[in-house]
């Protein structure tokens, strides 16, 4: 057994979160004092439908265990179509990292609301709990990158 | 053939067009290129026959910016790729004179060589007209025969149909040819556990040596500048070094014609390394037809791509899991 | 999973009917030509089938009284289509019967010419097994 | 390389005692381009903001980080101090190191290395930022209505009182759409012409409202604040100036067998025509496809007639264009045909009839003066069926799936007046579910039930027959005491399903506004916004958006008008700076991006452009500032990376990824 493997394991996980609804549930998550993992790191983009396939792979690429997007809720979207497309796109794209072999718990999306921060901090500490249990992601990850 | 060329020289002779894009003999007895007829003497190299398989929409791009018009041949499957770029704006309908060819579905040298047949010196039975049911093939080892079906691209037998979708004129009959499921490979690959999908995706894509072949004759795949190449995302093409960069190219490569794609199958007959790429195309093909409805691009001009539409009631991502 | 509940996922299956689809508007009952005939209403037999109470629905009077006239399944607004539920149930009764009373084999030898094909056609399809 | 400076706030303790600021502050100064890095206890204070300013100007910073709360609390606030200090407002980056780290987190070594984290991808972020500067445009000081009912009338009437000119559009030859053709009106039974004809007479009157009737919106162009319309007025053949409407022309017209549009084709109209007696403008028109002058040349009778010599044959077609800074729509409704519904012998029996026309039977100026009556034979009805929901909550093709709102009431008052009227007579309504939400509204329809007498039965009908002596038979069902019923009446009323006006769809799309499968169109924001359209600068009024009746219809009349007000009201529109840009060099015209801007904000044009030493025209994509509004859709859409989105641009986000992912 080496080092590394006793070393208690830390996923990388990126959130994308839509500024409206998703990013403001996170920070009534925030100031309702509801804890989650400090692994969950959150980019704000205007709307999920600002969410390039590219950035999810990417964040593979550089190391991340799991990528998570938050948007509004279907028919709530800030600017009113936007998340329809992003189910599409990331409907699409899952399905193709699934066939491609990459678990399919690696990526997630959420619809979460601007009043749903209890949802929020529940989302994420399942999303947590399950790239735990997943471990650490292997098959995407550019060797290069890590250091 | 020599109905297809009579007509060629003809529109040329009237004016009607300024060039004449088919196909011409290459080197060697099965690999004819696309290429321009300009005068009545270039046609002693036109050929057309089993192995013309190049879908060539795509050169209508460029050839949409030359003054007149150019007459282009197109196969039934062609004419879904030309539509599709039509609907982008990408060609000129004023600039085509397309004349629709009939088709009996076209060959792969690969599947003759796989049949462990070396040595081609001429190949019998791969012309047009012929209702061959077989080919006779002159090696150097003696004649050898091979079923016409055998020897045939795998589009072919997925065909989607005697049709051409645009036209000028229609010369030459086609058959049907679809004898498989369209689907059945990516099916085959869907039902695998997810280590036996990583492995067979890691055997295939490491043999891609970005020579981006697929990229080029991709008729979807017609980008001024590919994201690849440019540095918009800090993702200009370089020298693989790991296995993951063939993935997010050809992830991304297929991602961007979900949608898009006609499925006319270039991308695997271009490969050099016969790289399955069709597979990547598919499955966004299947997940579409299952998930949003029965698309396929180039049928139409009107219809919204699936990835430029929704529905408020589309399946959720979740779904990829819950499927599994 | 209790008999009554694979039942009633039976019946679903086989009329391809979404039964919660339904908004209680009675049109079908409205509609029914057999209605006095029969114990359970045509607007009733949704509900049978979201209770799970296949058994009362096997039972009653209606399931013999239906004409499979269509009239119900044409005008439904909600696309409910209360005949094919209870078509549907029907068949789960001649299943349940089992045995064959024709195989197909036997057909050609008793053929009445005055028979519409069609008939035939949709007689084996609706009781095939 | 940027100058970046980091500032990160304590927030008294909400930060400090979970968050090892001084370490997040070492840690800054690591990072690639930061030049400045110094905590306070509260940045977003005066003395903060001092801080900001001075290190800004001292250290001469390019962009600047601040490690606070929330970007959604104070971004505005210290984009502000950046401003005043001389930096561009759009070179400040927020990482959220309190309500995403140490409100959340409880262990100080594991928020504090999330903090550095966060801090670094901020600074990731603000490497690439560049200076942006919001875009201005001028507004139009004048309002477009298009549709004349009375939603438009309401609209038109608060835009014109609060001081800015409108025009209003209507298709038809005069205003008042379809309240003019209503009896009476829920809940109250007051005269609908004795409600709406005042306010017909003041728009006419008002000096800021200008009337175009029989015309129709034929192109729109510009944007927000500066749209161009043209307009056509059809030719009416009657000059508007000169005609008195004493109405001898309609009078002598010799072709009287148009069907009536007005009364819905239950009598017939003269060829020369208003639609009716208190038209606004009283001025007739000439339906030349009826008129015997423009079919064969000869008659002229009503030129002849007319004492102010106001008919033109020759008038023609004219397209006024003018300039608008807000464009209202209130297209309104129709009742959708009922070929489809068969059951109900609609097309066989002329005492089947919608509850419109019975609306036109009532009424005093309809086809039969006010007498309730069969058309078939002219004789009084004594039993009434009333049928709900035709056509509504159908999940089928042949109808609609929403609910169209008004008809539970209206049934209601019809049922009433009959029975007020005409005690003698039979009223039996069927229904599926009777909605009466609404100030008032319950109350009214247990009236018609419990002082009325109005027999309402549970269950919808299944089949009207006609019979051969001229009474129909209704074959229903009783859902609640479970028997089906026959019954014989003798006027059959149908509460056909409501739809957008059919022209809505080619507004729509003249407006680049979105609308719904149902052809409504859609709000901007279904709770939030509900009477501005995701088009910047079109507002909706009344059942174009949603069904509605009539006090709803006049609320969001004058919703759509504060809205179009507010608008008008300013001199200069600021936009919102990230938006989307196309690079020409790289977009292929292909649009896409077109199809999913819900903001109609992407046009294409064709330009000539010099790549690297090419040149050539191209369709590129071009994007109205004015119009978008940054949420990236086409972003993604593009394929070849050409549409990015200022401040938010891939670079920058896969930067931050980097950062998170290092």
């Amino acid at each position: 057994m080496s080092i590394e493997a006793k070393e208690e394991f830390r996923p990388k996980i990126v959130a994308f979160c839509c500024n409206w609804c998703s990013y403001a549930g996170a920070d009534l998550a925030g100031s309702s004092r509801l804890s989650y993992s400090a692994d969950i790191k959150i980019i704000r983009v205007p709307c999920s439908c600002r969410v390039n396939p590219m950035f999810i792979l990417r964040a593979f690429e550089r190391g991340a265990d799991g990528v998570i997007i938050c948007g509004c809720h279907p028919g709530d979207c800030h600017y009113t179509s936007g998340n329809y497309y992003a189910r599409r796109r990331m409907t699409l794209l899952f399905s193709m990292l699934d066939y491609i072999g990459v678990e399919s718990g690696r990526t997630r999306v959420e619809w979460v609301s601007a009043a749903e921060g209890v949802k929020f901090s529940q989302t994420m500490h399942e999303f947590v709990e399950k790239i735990q249990s997943l471990g650490k992601n292997v098959r995407l990850e550019d060797l290069r990158c890590r250091k | 053939m020599q109905e297809i060329v009579n007509r060629a020289k003809e529109l040329l002779a009237d004016g009607t067009v300024k060039r004449v894009l088919g196909w011409k003999a290459g080197d060697l007895p099965y690999n004819p290129e696309p290429a321009y007829f300009e005068k009545e003497e270039d046609f002693e190299d036109f050929v057309y026959n089993g192995f013309c398989g190049a879908n060539l929409s795509k050169y209508m791009i460029e050839a949409s910016k030359l003054e007149g018009k150019t007459l282009v041949f197109l196969k039934p499957c062609d004419t879904y790729s030309f539509q599709q770029l039509l609907k982008e704006h990408r060609v000129d309908r004023d600039k085509a004179y397309i004349i629709g060819v009939g088709c009996k579905g076209k060959l792969d040298i690969e599947k003759i060589r796989g049949l462990g047949i070396k040595g081609i010196e001429s190949i019998e039975g791969a012309e047009i007209e012929d209702e061959a049911e077989t080919l006779k093939i002159q090696t150097f080892y003696g004649e050898k025969t091979c079923a016409y079906k055998d020897a045939m691209l795998e589009r072919c037998h997925v065909c989607k149909g005697k049709d051409h979708m645009i036209y000028d004129e229609q010369i030459g009959e086609s058959k049907e040819t679809k004898d498989a499921d369209r689907f059945a490979e990516v099916e085959k690959i869907e039902a695998m556990s997810p280590e036996e999908k990583f492995a067979f995706f890691q055997k295939e894509l490491s043999k891609c040596i970005r020579c981006n072949a697929c990229r080029n004759v991709c008729p979807a795949c017609s980008c001024r500048k590919c994201v690849f190449d440019s540095n918009k995302f800090d993702s200009s093409q370089k020298a693989n070094v790991d296995s993951f960069e063939e993935k997010m190219f050809h992830i991304i490569r297929a991602f961007h014609v979900a949608g898009r794609c006609t499925d006319c199958g270039e991308c695997s007959r271009v490969c050099p390394q016969g790289i399955p790429l069709h597979l990547f195309n598919r499955k966004f093909i299947k997940d579409i037809n299952e998930l949003y409805g029965e698309y396929q691009a180039g049928a139409d001009l009107e219809e919204r791509g699936p990835l430029t539409s929704y529905q408020f009631d589309d399946a959720e991502p979740g779904i990829v899991a819950e499927r599994r | 999973m209790t008999n009554q509940k694979k039942q009633a996922e039976l019946i679903q299956e086989i009329s391809g009917v979404n039964p919660l689809k339904c908004m209680k508007c009675g049109k079908c009952s409205a509609s029914c030509p057999s209605y006095n005939e029969m114990d359970i209403k045509p607007h009733q037999f949704v509900s049978y089938v979201i209770n799970e109470d296949i058994e009362s629905l096997v039972k009653s009077k209606s399931l013999w009284k239906c004409l499979s006239c269509f009239a119900c399944v044409q005008r439904c607004p909600r696309d409910v289509k209360p005949g094919k539920l209870i078509d549907a149930a029907r068949q789960i009764v001649e299943r349940q019967k089992g045995g064959d009373y024709l195989t197909a084999d036997e057909i050609p030898e008793l053929l009445d010419p005055e028979i519409p094909q069609q008939l035939l056609v949709s007689a084996f399809r609706r009781y095939r097994r | 390389m940027q100058r970046i400076g980091v500032f990160v706030c304590h927030c008294g303790t909400n930060i400090a005692a979970t968050v090892d600021v001084k370490k997040v502050v070492e840690m800054a100064l690591h990072e690639p381009g930061v030049v400045h890095a110094e905590d306070y206890q509260y940045m977003c204070s005066e003395a903060g903001q001092e801080k900001i300013r001075a290190a800004i100007q001292e250290k001469n910073l390019s962009g600047i980080v601040v490690c606070s709360c929330s970007p959604r609390m104070h971004e505005t606030t210290f984009r502000g101090a950046a401003e005043r200090a001389g930096l561009n407002p759009y070179m400040v980056e927020i990482a959220n190191i309190r309500e995403h780290c140490s409100w959340i987190h409880k262990d100080m070594e594991e928020a504090t290395e999330k903090a550095v984290i966060l801090m670094r991808a901020a600074v990731a972020k603000v490497n690439l930022n560049t200076p942006l500067k919001p875009g201005e445009s001028r507004v139009t000081k004048r309002a477009l209505v298009i549709g004349g009912g009375i939603a438009g009338i309401q609209t038109a009437l608060d835009i014109a009182d609060a001081g800015y000119p409108v025009d209003i559009v209507e298709k038809t030859p005069s205003i008042g759409g379809r309240m003019s053709q209503l009896d009476k009106t829920f809940p109250t039974l007051d005269c609908s012409a004795c409600i709406l004809t005042p306010k017909m007479v003041e728009a006419n009157a008002h000096p800021n409202i200008n009337i175009y009737t029989y015309s129709e919106v034929e192109k729109v162009s510009g944007f927000v604040g500066d749209f161009t319309v043209d307009i056509r007025k059809k030719a009416r053949s009657v000059d508007m100036s000169k005609c008195t409407g004493c109405g001898v022309c309609q009078e002598k017209c010799p072709s009287k067998k148009t069907p009536s549009e007005f009364n819905r084709g239950l009598n017939n109209r003269s060829a020369i025509y208003t639609p009716f007696a208190q038209a606004i403008p009283n001025v007739p028109v000439i339906d030349r496809e009826a008129c015997i002058k423009f079919k064969t040349g000869k008659c002229g009778i009503c030129s002849k007639v007319c004492q102010a010599g106001a008919i033109d044959y020759e008038q023609e077609d004219e397209i006024i264009t003018e300039k608008y800074g807000a464009i209202v729509v209130a297209t309104g409704f129709d009742m959708i045909k009922l070929d489809a519904y068969d059951e109900y012998a609609y097309s066989q029996s002329k005492d089947v009839i919608t509850s419109l026309e019975l609306e036109r039977i009532m009424n005093a100026a309809g086809p039969t003066g006010g007498h309730l009556e069969r058309l078939s034979d002219g004789k009084a009805p004594k039993e009434i069926v009333f049928i709900q929901c035709v056509g509504s909550r159908c999940a089928d093709n042949r109808g609609k799936s929403y609910c169209s709102k008004i008809c539970c009431m209206y049934t209601a008052k019809h049922a009433m007046l009959i029975r007020d009227k005409y005690p003698d007579v039979n009223v039996t309504v069927f229904y599926i579910d009777v909605r009466t939400p609404g100030k008032n509204f319950d109350e009214f329809y247990r009236r018609a039930v419990e002082e009325y007498g109005v027999n309402y039965i549970k269950g919808q009908v299944g089949k009207v027959i006609p019979k051969p002596d001229g009474k129909l038979l209704v074959q229903g069902a009783d859902l609640l005491d479970n028997k089906q019923i026959l019954k014989e009446a003798d006027m059959v009323v149908l509460a056909a399903a409501i739809e957008p006006n059919p022209d809505v769809r080619k507004i729509a799309t003249m407006l680049t506004a979105s609308i719904d499968t149902n052809n409504f169109l859609t709000e901007a924001h279904a709770k939030l916004r509900p009477v501005e359209s995701p088009t910047a600068g079109v507002f909706l009024s009344g059942v174009c958006q949603g069904p509605k009746d009539i006090p709803e219809t006049v609320s969001q009349a004058g919703a759509a008008a504060v809205k179009a007000i507010g608008l008008l009201a300013k001199d200069k529109l600021l936009t919102n700076p990230c938006t989307a840009h196309s690079d020409e060099l790289l977009c292929n015209g292909c649009s896409q991006c077109a199809n999913v801007c819900p903001y109609g904000a992407i046009t294409y044009e064709e330009k000539e452009v010099n790549d690297h030493g090419i040149r050539e025209v191209r369709r590129i994509a071009v994007v109205n500032d004015a119009l978008c509004q940054g949420c990236g859709a086409c972003t993604v859409t593009c394929p070849s990376g050409a549409m990015d989105l200022q401040g938010f641009s891939n670079r920058q986000i896969l930067a931050e990824v980097d950062a998170i992912c290092r």
